[in-house]
């Protein structure tokens, strides 16, 4: 096998069990994991921030423009650089630079300058969202709402039998719950009796709603376990050296060391 | 100075704001040539800025950790040393993960480290739901039966051992457990989202009007 | 005696947790079967399948960084089973930062964000996006996320271009969207692994995930037999 | 001409082409009578070209039963959904390209049943940009209406008389600082994986200035990891306000804010680490959260602290439920601003977010009354304003 495969599988064995370890306590080959992951994070999204947007979107437009302004004035220099592609464009530079402008929140004294790039950014992201939540979150909403009823007119007449009754009080059911859970969101109401029952009810709602959640995602939490398991277990064979049952034991005498040691200087 | 430091960029707001509003009436070709293309290109761009400042600050704070010798500041060099591997195996590999059928070195990264570590964490969730579950799925009120009830019929309802037994028990109702949480989906929950959704919709409107109107202006910072 | 076991070591529970999920792997145990595969790359996958077993061209977009590497492992292999080539049939575009922005400016034109693709080239000069401009162009679009970016596509793509979608999300997510469903703003929805297999069975394609039902199947009863039996003792100590 | 024959053949009658309304100039529309002799076994083929001579290209061919006027989906006050007409919007853009200003296209349509074809006459137009969706008008009236009432709202913002109901998880707020006193330990404030825009971070902010206003009088300690080091630069500022409103300037240091990571499950991991180490007293949970969530606040729990969760992502809502000891379930987040502070303004925009929800829940049962009659009755007119109303374009 492949010296990177293998070597991957080693790594990747150990880093699980370092993560897995702090189920049973805080230790220091957590703690390492723990930082080595906020690093490589970083670096991981800064790498692909740079080559995805950075390099092609401000980087190339700016410098092949320059190199052809350049060339155009001094010839000699396309006989060193090529520009590649089109002709390129200043403009990137203009976000660019207001992206910046966001850097001098960090010094106190300057931070002001900061204003400028979020103002750009906040008035652009609210007033896209007004109509657009208007649109999605409340007009849609509201005829979703009321839809299934008018369906349910419209076939006829409400009809009160059998699987029919069912669909009839489902369609009403929903109408009922969207408005006692509103109703548990109004706060400049002073509650009185009934309304205090309506209130109890849409917790009704919301508990049915969360226990649904819930419940759905018990299963895929336990497929990514299953599925960190499943590496574990591929990895243990000879092609990789052994790798789980090898750094198992590691880490398992690591434990006994660690642990033991510390048991003994703290009373 | 108070005009440069707040009122322009108060003023701003409000006009980027109504502009980018005004939009989603206007025919997109109009909105598009003049304004909102430009706009969208430029956003874009900025907001990929925004994570320097998240880079500056990781720096920072562990710079700072391992200047001051606070407790554990040895293993904040491994966020160094994590952050460097990544950068020079990218340069490397030029920001692609893979050279025909072969992973780079960036692509080897991603999968054996960051996958790894990620899936792992995420794993962790595994066993902290059911050590959640088992603490508080204990019934005291009847909110809490509610809550538990509706989680038990799609713990059993996922898994085809639990669809065995439901058919075994519950064979005299004639409603498959699918049936059951379907409905629980469809109608209730539904329901329950819908009201949360529609107070949300109308929270997101206000304070999106507070920030155009300059009302609400945490995000500027204090003067 | 009987609250001990109420007040247990959650490490035991973890450790019992370990064990079922655990022994299956390496002794089967055949319980009832039915499908089952992992997550939101399993739907992104089964999706791309049926894409290509249409025919259809398939274009791929992301705002999350680190999706990207989960992208190029898809990529990696289902190609191949269905003899598809890169830019005549599919195309990956690089990651962008803010999806408003990038979403908004797809229902005018899209090569004014996607001017070069994963490999810096123009995507207008790949067959593969030939007389594609902008959403009214598209078939439809689905968007796979374990984040709320689903939110977002219905806002900004969806709702606002009449742009058909679809989504697959995280099992934790899928009843919350609900209403989209019901209301049409969604046109189908995946949730979580249960949808990304009973997709794979709806399209006939052979899913390799059967091998962990035993450990799923034990592990959901334990939690089960865990919160009854912690029910019962409470009970029991209240009332006797 | 045989009599018999024509009326065989399928007529045109009333053709037109004219510029499609409420789009950015890419679509012509074409228009015309139905004839009592459509059906599926008749087609019309659709030709469009640049010049009136030639060059004509197939853009479209439907059997003859299909594409009324009353299928293209617009709103009763923008369009008139005839059943009588067949209309088909051909978008030029993909044919010909980039179009050009007053550039005349010209139709003409080949209608073919059995072995007879008729073509019709050629009919032209230009199409043109259109300066206002009239189909969203519903979208605009409800965003003006909005609009007014806020304006109104906010200048008549009263200092008296506006009552807020009680919200528990913000009442506790004092036990959970008084808890972390008494033990000596710190307190923990998470503010999410939320940007500075989204509302939750707002409320969330806003929140923590209170709490760091408590924590300077106590004479306790707060820390809070962040996610997103633009929320931070803004925590920083709250918090060190709230200790100078405090009266406690000497107590703010500059690492309570401090910034963990912006990737999410190495967020998570770096703050359970601190958490079981520090064994925080008190943890609040406030802002936007997904997965990490439960990864956060089982470990809090496990330590033993009280903890305070909040949040509008509401599908991580089961799990503070489950792990915490009050929860602030989506908009009572939002509401948190005007429930601690009782500022004027924050109040009446509050009342304004009910009158929104006091609006749905009037329309809805107004508008279930009135459908539910219109169907009984036949009022296809109320009908037809209630399904349009309520409806995106």
């Amino acid at each position: 096998m492949d010296f990177t495969a293998i070597l991957g599988a080693w790594i990747a064995v150990g880093l699980t069990l370092f993560i897995l370890s702090f189920l049973y306590r805080d230790n220091p080959l957590f703690k390492i994991a723990e930082n080595l992951y906020i690093g490589i994070a970083i670096g991981y999204i800064f790498s692909i921030t740079i080559y995805n947007v950075w390099i092609p979107k401000i980087y190339q437009p700016v410098s092949n423009r320059v190199f052809t302004s350049l060339s155009n004035w001094v010839p000699w220099v396309s006989k060193f650089v090529t520009p590649a592609g089109d002709a390129g464009s200043l403009t990137p530079l203009f976000p660019a630079i207001i992206g910046i402008s966001l850097l001098t929140r960090i010094f106190p004294k300057i931070s002001w300058i900061s204003r400028y790039g979020f103002a750009f950014i906040v008035g652009y992201g609210a007033g896209l969202a007004i109509p657009a939540t208007v649109a999605t979150m409340f007009i849609a909403q509201i005829e979703g709402t009321i839809q299934p009823v008018f369906k349910l007119a419209s076939g006829g007449a409400i009809d009160l039998s059998g699987p029919a009754l069912w669909t009839s009080f489902s369609a009403i059911l929903l109408c009922l719950g969207v408005i006692v859970t509103l109703f548990y969101f109004f706060f400049s109401l002073e509650h009185g009796k009934i309304s205090k029952k309506v209130t109890k009810i849409g917790i009704y709602f919301l508990m049915v709603y969360f226990g649904a959640a819930f419940g759905t995602t018990v299963m895929g939490r336990f497929a990514l376990l299953y599925g960190r398991f499943f590496d574990l277990y591929t990895y243990r064979t000879s092609g990789y050296y052994h790798a789980t049952p090898i750094l198992i034991l590691l880490v398992l005498i690591f434990f006994f060391v660690y642990f033991g040691k510390s048991r003994k200087t703290s009373p | 100075m108070m005009l440069i430091k707040r009122y322009i960029p108060l003023a701003i707001v409000f006009v980027f704001g109504i502009m980018t509003l005004a939009t989603y009436y206007i025919p997109p070709k109009l909105a598009q040539d003049y304004y909102l293309e430009t706009m969208n290109k430029w956003i874009n761009i900025v907001a990929a800025f925004a994570f320097l400042l998240a880079l500056l600050s990781l720096f920072y704070s562990h710079y700072n950790k391992i200047k001051r010798k606070v407790d554990g500041w040895g293993y904040s060099i491994f966020v160094y040393i994590g952050f460097l591997v990544v950068v020079v195996c990218a340069i490397k590999s030029e920001g692609q993960l893979m050279t025909g059928p072969a992973l780079t070195s960036l692509g080897w990264i991603f999968r054996f480290l960051y996958n790894t570590l990620s899936a792992s964490m995420f794993a962790v969730l595994a066993y902290y739901i059911v050590s959640t579950a088992f603490r508080s799925f204990r019934i005291k009120t009847l909110q809490a039966f509610v809550l538990f009830m509706a989680a038990l019929f799609f713990i059993i309802g996922k898994v085809p051992l639990g669809n065995v037994l439901w058919n075994k028990l519950f064979f005299w109702t004639n409603v498959s457990i699918s049936q059951v949480t379907d409905w629980i989906i469809n109608v209730p929950s539904v329901a329950a989202k819908r009201g949360i959704m529609i107070g949300i919709a109308v929270g997101a409107i206000v304070t999106s009007l507070k920030i155009i109107f300059g009302i609400e202006r945490q995000y500027m910072g204090k003067d | 005696m009987l609250e001990k076991f109420l007040k247990i070591d959650r490490r035991i529970i973890f450790l019992l947790l370990t064990l079922v999920l655990f022994i299956p792997i390496v002794k089967p145990l055949n319980l009832p079967i039915g499908a089952v595969s992992v997550d939101t790359k399993k739907q992104a996958t089964a999706i791309v399948r049926h894409c290509f077993k249409k025919d259809l061209r398939v274009g791929v977009i992301t705002f999350i960084a680190g999706a990207t590497g989960l992208i190029e492992e898809i990529f990696e292999k289902v190609p191949q089973e269905y003899r598809k080539e890169y830019g005549k049939d599919y195309v990956i575009f690089p990651y962008q930062a803010d999806y408003s922005a990038v979403l908004t400016q797809m229902g005018f034109d899209l090569y004014q964000i996607y001017d070069k693709d994963k490999f810096g080239t123009h995507p207008k000069n790949l067959p593969v996006m030939q007389g594609i401009k902008s959403y009214k162009d598209m078939g439809m679009g689905i968007c796979i996320t374990g984040t709320a970016l689903l939110d977002g596509w219905v806002a900004f793509a969806g709702d606002k271009f009449k742009f058909p979608l679809g989504g697959g999300v995280t099992a934790v997510s899928q009843p919350g969207y609900g209403p989209y469903l019901q209301t049409g703003q969604l046109v189908g929805l995946l949730g979580g692994m249960k949808g990304g297999a009973e997709y794979e069975s709806l399209l006939g394609i052979p899913g390799k995930g059967t091998s962990g039902i035993d450990a799923l199947n034990l592990g959901h009863f334990m939690v089960v037999i865990l919160i009854l039996i912690s029910n019962i003792i409470i009970i029991v100590t209240r009332y006797f | 001409m045989n009599l018999n024959a024509a009326a065989e053949i399928l007529f045109l009658d009333e053709f037109s082409a004219a510029d499609m309304p409420y789009d950015a100039g890419e679509e012509a529309l074409l228009k015309w009578k139905t004839s009592p002799l459509d059906s599926a076994q008749a087609t019309y083929q659709v030709f469009a070209s640049t010049m009136q001579t030639g060059g004509w290209i197939k853009v479209d061919e439907f059997s003859a039963d299909k594409k009324f006027a009353s299928d293209i989906k617009l709103p009763f006050w923008a369009w008139k959904a005839r059943k009588d007409l067949h209309a088909v919007a051909i978008p030029l853009e993909t044919h010909f390209g980039k179009l050009e200003k007053n550039k005349e296209y010209f139709f003409k349509i080949i209608s073919i049943k059995g072995r007879q074809k008729f073509e019709s006459e050629i009919v032209s137009t230009q199409v043109k940009r259109n300066w206002f969706n009239f189909a969203r008008l519903n979208n605009l009236v409800f965003v003006l209406v909005i609009f007014g009432i806020f304006i109104w709202t906010v200048s008549h913002a009263k200092r008296k008389g506006l009552f807020i109901r009680r919200i528990a998880g913000l009442d506790a707020i004092d036990e959970a600082i008084g808890r972390a006193t008494e033990m000596g330990r710190p307190i923990y404030y998470i503010t999410g994986i939320g940007s500075m825009s989204s509302i939750s971070t707002i409320a969330s902010t806003f929140i923590l200035g209170e709490v760091a206003g408590k924590v300077a009088q106590y004479d306790s300690y707060v820390k809070v990891p962040h996610y997103n080091p633009i929320v931070m630069t803004v925590c920083k500022e709250v918090v060190r306000q709230a200790y100078l409103q405090a009266g406690r300037p000497d107590s703010y240091r500059e690492d309570m804010n401090f910034f963990v990571s912006s990737d999410q499950f190495s967020y998570a991991a770096s703050v359970d680490g601190m958490i079981t180490r520090e064994k925080p007293a008190a943890c609040f949970l406030i802002g936007h959260f997904m997965a990490e969530s439960l990864l956060l606040a089982e470990v809090g729990a496990t330590v033993g602290a009280i903890q305070i969760a909040g949040t509008d992502s509401e599908h991580q809502l089961p799990f503070f439920f489950t792990t915490c000891d009050y929860t602030l379930i989506g908009e009572e987040l939002y509401a948190a601003g005007a429930y601690l502070s009782k500022e004027p303004m924050l109040l009446s925009t509050l009342r304004l977010q009910d009158y929104g929800k006091f609006f749905v829940i009037v329309a809805v049962v107004i508008g279930i009354a009135l459908m539910t009659l219109s169907v009984q009755y036949k009022w296809d007119l109320t009908d037809k304003i209630l399904e349009n109303i309520f409806k995106t374009y």
